[in-house]
């Protein structure tokens, strides 16, 4: 299946890039596409969302799906 | 209900007299408003400017949502949310929630919360730009 | 600090925004407003007019002493509180309170304060013109 | 000593005047005040003032007092 990943804010500066599209089996959950992108597992002050509603790092992606990772947000 | 997300710089006063004076004459008793404006200072700091970054789409749903939430929840008469974008200088208006009803307890009560609500999930991020470079701001002062 | 009794019809919004474009640029991040409006309508019936009674100058010393209070507890950076008399037609403003403070917690608790404070202590009479007459409002609506 | 005694709101529209001048002698309370004025004893629902400041009902009066009697405040 095809996903859209995208970063936002200081994660964006720090992965260099806005987005990725990426091939990954059916199932995986947002942790292991966490994983795929930065070598990294979640940390604290990480949040993800999945079609722009925040997420759980045990969610699973289907086909199509928009991930987002983010630091806390800070508007107001 | 109006909720919009605003590239440009807005008078925050004049906004909400606008969208007060289209509003049934005689219909609500009390109005309560928050104004969040940009200061020229933070955590010590001098700031020349701030970068405010949002995530397009997710965060327009999830202002359209607490409005819609707080308008039924708390039965106001209507709801303003308007939220600047881009890049912000000091003095300039960052955020306006307005809460319209027939008695002050639900205006005040929803203006508050849904501020609250808009600070601890709404997806804007702040850069601050300072003499010395730029920081991210990491986390939000309490309510 | 702007304390004021007002015999004439006013724009809130207006008066709001002259006063804060006098207040330090980029020195408050947050303004929190409470507008009071007569409505055409109380406890089940239509009100085509109000007369609002003051006692002169007990209600401005308590006015006074209310922001002042609230200026120094919650370490405002400045207050505002504006109250109409005499005649008040629906959708006319009656009262503004309005408090700027550095961060929002300060704001939303001082302008809530000190509106109960003044609708619980602060010298002012209602008279309601009805179709079928007139009638003293009685007590004010919880908050 | 002479006072200076006003009404208003629904009070004053009750008393069918605006204020009394009273001579009376030294030490009065406010409560023998209003049943100076009204024949009554001070019942729930109406407040005093002297001098510009809420008053208790056993305060007393000095010579030159400002007095005011009133119903609960409806402002706001």
């Amino acid at each position: 299946m095809r996903i859209s990943v995208m970063y936002f804010a200081s994660l964006r500066e720090q992965m260099g890039r806005d987005s990725d599209q990426l091939d990954l089996e059916e199932g995986v959950t947002m942790a292991e596409i966490w994983q795929k992108v930065s070598d990294q597992c979640p940390q604290e002050n990480l949040l993800c969302s999945r079609n722009k509603e925040y997420a759980q790092w045990d969610d699973t992606a289907v086909d199509g799906d928009e991930i987002a990772f983010f630091p806390p947000v800070t508007g107001g | 209900m109006k909720v919009e997300i605003r590239p440009e710089a807005y008078d925050p006063w004049v906004e909400i007299g606008a969208y007060q004076a289209a509003l049934p004459a005689g219909s609500y008793g009390a109005s309560a408003v928050f104004v969040g404006t940009m200061r020229d200072f933070n955590e010590g700091d001098d700031v020349e400017s701030m970068l405010l970054e949002h995530y397009p789409g997710m965060t327009e749903q999830q202002l359209e949502e607490l409005a819609q939430n707080s308008l039924k929840y708390h039965g106001l008469i209507d709801v303003m949310v308007l939220h600047r974008v881009g890049e912000v200088r000091p003095n300039d208006p960052i955020v306006v929630v307005a809460a319209w009803s027939a008695h002050r307890k639900a205006a005040f009560d929803a203006c508050r919360e849904m501020m609250e609500n808009l600070k601890s999930v709404a997806t804007f991020w702040k850069k601050e730009q300072l003499k010395e470079g730029v920081r991210w701001v990491e986390k939000n002062t309490a309510g």
